[in-house]
């Protein structure tokens, strides 16, 4: 790889669980007036942009019309990745490495207060012949991988039930996060069961908001940054999609995806040449799941660790320093975004009290929930 | 910036129903186009899904169900959207992926089963207008069109008969087309009387709802050489979205499809587009749209479409050919697959395998547009010998 | 090598929508629950609410000095926060309109038995700066007669039907 | 906020509600006319790739890993299986709270690398284990009519 790409310029709405005073123009012309003004660029120079959007989380059966105006996008070079954020940042370093953009901005929004239905939506999403018909909730799903992977790995439900005590305790700390509590572990495992094993704690509630990322080929971004975010390697991987033959246990998508961006990023033994990770969480187990899928833990590991407190911002390998999905809140396809946008923080020294010391390196994973085997990685370096 | 072939392709037959579901429609198209080029699965780096809106096959985020068939299984797989002009957007996309240097080659599937929404699939279109200050009014999109049409034809003082051509000659072109869902030889008096559907636009000005897939394969330089000797090079990209507030802005010419149109040629390389190109597939969900579009690939001086479309300029046969495939009106329009059905047709006749269709002259230089959202979106592509 | 009839034609297996309808081959139903309640933010909402007042209020951008309608908080192609509000009048110009005789789910209005088509029209309203239109319905016109240019008025409907929506103009007739 | 002007109180803000008001028709496609004819007549099918020595359940007219064509290698497969995973489910597909749960498995049927997702019956939840070996419980004849339901639920294996 030739060219470099780094991460000039972010911008957020931060995360809450309403936004009623703002319309979702409006919640998107604030992150991309932030990520501008961070990046000190005018929309002007900007030469392609990247949306993200599922027609049915925005309620539009074309929700790609709504997204030029509020970036400042209007008669420019812009499309829209129905997929999740990290899909759309892929998209926009392809777009410079190609040579067709120098500045290239990737975008995406939650507005799921707005959906009233969004049980109804994700459930939409289950294949139409063989298993929506049985009209179970998406959740048992989740409720049957969490089953396999406990099983195959002797994790346990209370090394998952840590992960929510830790992740909503840094999104206390997190003032971007709008989900953070402190709580122990027996109000996770007393939480109401939703789908056996999973309880209510261990689902991520949904959240609002937007993110916009500015991207820059290698010598405009020295030009235009003192802190440019380099993109050393990134990732993203479709297992099949059918449930009656995919892999329940582990996270294939994630183990594939992450070995795509280590390979690009010369990357050998990720436990020890990442300092830290902000890892897809949706549900608690995830973030064990996805940690041992990409190679950062051994099989049932990730559990011990994190019981141990290995994965705290005060230990070995810090897990989720922002609060993760749990403590943030879900944001869907904006999920990417949120770790993209937490992890450049942190490399830039602007985490605030969840600010790590020394790192260089940060991994960024996301996953598009249920009942997709999508997911995408990224490794990013100061 | 590394040059990106088109190696193969694959399209299936468009039908206003079809048995097969939307992974088999995908299969199908992909499955042609591998075969095609003698590849097998193992032999593609990246997967790029182009399918318009979710509320047609009645699945949400689509593209994750149609992985498997589209080939995808355990490869970077992504989908694009941008309405309408996804077609066309999704070579466009793939050719970043090859041109980037992430990787050599990548499988473009486009797909739509529009049979699936019950009754009908223009229920769907409702919804794409602003959800709080226009569908309170119940639009449907056939106003949006015969609202541009007017507009297009006020201005220019262009006539009905003379855009009715346009369906003779595209259902005519589609009786060589082994997909084409509604081939006809019909007349402009058969286009007049065709009943009413939102003045001045007639049933026989619009292309169908259909189900179809298409499948485009595309290399770098080095490895397209090894499959073929005939590579068509995917020269010139351009693509574009104008406000989402179409109300303000002159519906008469598509300054979104210029300013794509522009990118592609610049990028190609292309000075004149009228004398450089010699073959052209502009997008024609109706009769007007594709004059429309040749005006806003400066084709045609703005005004003028309609008399070089009476005087046979764009015939089969004429100076700069207009969608010889017979284009949505009579091939069909499946939306996405639509849109890359043009695609292949520019690559069939530049590698002079149109069979019936083979423009004469020996094209070497050819463009395809798509068109989307509300009177927004510009895909261009150029493809050269 | 060129695609030929043998073999696209074993790619896909026509059906008639009655095939399907009556069970000769198999299928599966299903209508989802897809409901919103979007946040209408300071512009629409304000919109909105002048609506249910009788009003029409625009918002300009001193920067390209259009008064656009809808409002909108920032100008989408000067990209910055728009300025002050504005009430611009309920009359306009045809831009552009249809005579439609198709419903939005693509049903056939009964023109024959009397019922009145449709004529939506993209309408240039006075007060917003040039080509500024919305989309409105037109009525009390005869569909033919209408013409590129015709000065029209809006309808209301009696203020205490009057929701804050834009159907709380019934239509738009000709001014005379 | 990037916004000049916002509301301050929070009797100003307002909403717009709306739906996308669509319903479907989904044929069950080629590989699954096959399926579903053959669970009338109280069978289970599969499709084979010889190339990959794989059996997909519910049977396809693909390999996707292949993509080898597989229509003319259907096969008949066993009604018995392992519980690959499963679940005790309390909430509706809405969302909304169920009155009693349903207990949900990925089955995985013996013979094969594929399966269905059914319900468990004739077990208490606290019976069941993963690997558990189970039996599809089929309705009678004249009650079939070719979808999912054919199955009534997969029961453990009569001892």
């Amino acid at each position: 790889m030739t060219k470099r790409v780094a991460i000039i310029g972010v911008g957020t709405t931060g995360f809450r669980a309403t936004t009623p005073d703002v319309s979702y123009r409006e919640l998107t012309y604030e992150a991309a007036t932030k990520a501008y003004l961070d990046a000190g660029v005018e929309p002007k120079q900007i030469d392609a942009f990247v949306a993200t959007s599922e027609d049915f989380l925005e309620g539009y059966s074309i929700a790609d019309e709504y997204s030029p105006d509020q970036l400042g996008a209007v008669l420019k070079p812009i499309y829209t990745v129905s997929g999740d954020f990290l899909q759309s940042l892929a998209s926009a370093q392809m777009m410079i490495l190609s040579g067709v953009a120098n500045i290239a901005v990737a975008q995406g929004m939650s507005k799921a207060s707005n959906m009233l239905t969004l049980s109804d939506m994700v459930t939409f999403a289950m294949d139409p012949i063989y298993n929506r018909p049985l009209g179970e909730s998406p959740h048992a799903v989740a409720g049957m991988e969490m089953a396999r992977f406990l099983y195959e790995t002797g994790t346990t439900r209370e090394q998952c039930a840590q992960v929510v005590v830790k992740n909503k305790r840094n999104a206390l700390t997190n003032p971007l996060a709008g989900h953070g509590v402190a709580l122990n572990m027996d109000y996770v495992l007393n939480s109401e069961i939703v789908s056996s094993p999973l309880a209510q704690l261990d689902i991520s509630p949904h959240s609002d908001g937007a993110v916009v990322v500015v991207l820059a080929e290698e010598n405009t971004a020295k030009v235009f940054s003192k802190k440019p975010i380099w993109i050393r390697g990134i990732g993203w991987c479709s297992d099949t999609p059918g449930l009656e033959t995919r892999n329940w246990g582990q996270a294939v998508y994630a183990q594939m995806a992450g070995d795509m961006a280590y390979k690009m990023a010369g990357i050998r033994n990720p436990r020890k040449e990442i300092n830290f990770a902000e890892i897809n969480d949706e549900f608690s187990y995830k973030e064990l799941q996805h940690l041992e899928a990409l190679r950062l833990f051994k099989k049932g590991e990730a559990g011990l660790v994190t019981e141990m407190g290995g994965t705290e911002i005060s230990g070995e390998f810090p897990v989720n320093p922002s609060g993760g999905c749990l403590g943030v809140g879900n944001l869907f396809d904006l999920n990417g975004g949120h770790t993209v946008l937490e992890v450049v923080l942190q490399l830039r020294g602007e985490a605030g009290k969840n600010q790590l010391s020394n790192i260089t390196t940060g991994l960024a994973q996301s996953w598009r929930g249920v009942p997709t085997t999508t997911g995408a990685v990224v490794i990013l370096s100061n | 910036m590394r040059r990106v072939a088109i190696v193969g392709a694959g399209l299936t037959k468009f039908y206003r129903n079809t048995l097969e579901t939307p992974k088999e429609l995908a299969y199908e198209a992909t499955k042609m186009a591998l075969d095609s080029c003698e590849m097998r699965l193992s032999d593609i780096d990246s997967v790029v899904m182009g399918t318009a809106p979710d509320a047609f096959d009645g699945i949400h985020m689509k593209g994750e169900y149609l992985s498997d068939g589209a080939g995808a299984f355990r490869k970077p797989y992504m989908r694009n959207f941008v309405g309408g002009g996804t077609g066309v957007f999704a070579p466009i996309h793939g050719w970043f992926h090859v041109a980037s240097g992430m990787f050599d080659t990548c499988l473009v599937v486009c797909e739509e089963k529009m049979s699936s929404a019950y009754p009908h699939p223009a229920g769907a279109f409702l919804t794409i207008f602003d959800h709080t200050t226009e569908q309170p009014l119940f639009p449907t999109l056939i106003w949006i069109f015969a609202i541009e049409m007017n507009r297009f034809m006020t201005t220019h003082g262009y006539r009905k008969e003379d855009i009715a051509r346009v369906a003779v000659k595209n259902k005519k072109n589609a009786m060589d087309h082994p997909s084409a869902q509604l081939p006809a030889e019909i007349t402009v008096e058969d286009v007049l009387n065709s009943e009413v559907m939102a003045w001045p636009v007639n049933r026989l000005d619009i292309s169908p709802t259909s189900d179809g897939a298409a499948c485009l394969i595309l290399a770098a330089e080095h490895v397209a050489r090894r499959i073929t000797e005939k590579p068509i090079w995917l020269d010139g990209v351009g693509w574009c979205l104008d406000s989402a507030y179409w109300c303000t802005r002159d519906l008469y010419y598509p300054d979104y499809l210029e300013v794509a149109a522009r990118q592609a040629y610049k990028m190609a390389g292309i000075k004149e587009p009228s004398k450089e190109i010699h073959i052209a597939e502009p997008y024609d969900p109706f009769t007007y749209k594709e004059l429309h579009h040749i005006e806003g690939l400066m084709l045609a001086p703005r005004g003028k479409s309609v008399q070089m479309l009476v005087d046979g300029v764009f015939n089969r046969d004429g100076n700069l050919p207009c969608s010889p495939s017979g284009g949505l009106l009579g091939v069909g329009n499946p939306i996405a697959a639509a849109g890359l059905m043009k695609v292949i047709e520019l690559y069939q006749q530049l590698k002079g395998e149109a069979g019936k269709r083979q423009v004469p002259g020996n094209p070497s230089c050819g463009v395809a547009n798509a068109w989307g959202d509300l009177m927004q979106v510009g895909t261009v592509v150029v493809l050269r010998k | 090598m060129e695609i030929t009839e043998k073999d696209v034609l074993r790619t896909t297996t026509k059906l008639s929508a009655n095939d399907i309808l009556d069970g000769k081959v198999l299928s599966v139903k299903w209508t989802p629950n897809l409901k919103y309640a979007w946040d209408n933010g300071p512009a629409i909402g304000r919109y909105l609410a002048e609506l249910k007042n009788g009003n029409v209020i625009a918002k300009k951008c001193n920067s390209c000095n259009r008064v656009m309608i809808p409002p909108r908080m920032f100008c989408e192609l000067c990209w910055r926060p728009s300025d002050e509000w504005t009430f611009v009048h309920d009359t306009g110009t045809v831009n552009t309109w249809v005579v439609s005789h198709v419903d939005w789910k693509a049903g056939r209005l009964d023109i024959a038995g009397g019922i009145r088509p449709y004529t939506p029209a993209v309408i240039e309203i006075d007060g917003a700066s040039k080509g500024m239109g919305i989309l409105h319905l037109l009525d009390e016109v005869d569909p033919w007669k209408i013409f590129r240019g015709m000065k029209v008025k809006a309808v209301w409907k009696p203020a205490e039907e009057r929701t804050g929506s834009i159907t709380d103009i019934k239509y738009f007739k000709p001014i005379e | 906020m990037a916004l000049i002007e916002r509301h301050q109180k929070t009797t100003e803000v307002s909403y717009w509600e709306g739906q996308i008001p669509m319903s479907y028709i989904y044929t069950v496609g080629r590989g699954g006319e096959k399926f579903f004819n053959q669970m009338k007549e109280g069978k289970i099918t599969g499709a084979k790739c010889s190339a990959c020595n794989l059996i997909y359940v519910p049977p396809r007219i693909y390999c996707e890993k292949c993509f080898a064509r597989l229509e003319d290698s259907y096969l008949d497969v066993s009604p018995k299986g392992k519980v690959h995973t499963f679940t005790v489910c309390h909430e509706k597909f809405d969302g909304s709270r169920k009155e009693e749960s349903s207990i949900v498995a990925v089955i995985r049927l013996d013979g094969t690398d594929g399966g269905l997702v059914h319900y468990l019956g004739e077990v208490k939840p606290e019976e069941i284990v993963i690997g558990m070996p189970v039996e599809a419980v089929f309705k009678g004849a004249a009650d079939r009519k070719g979808d999912l339901f054919d199955i009534q639920y997969f029961r453990p294996l009569s001892k």
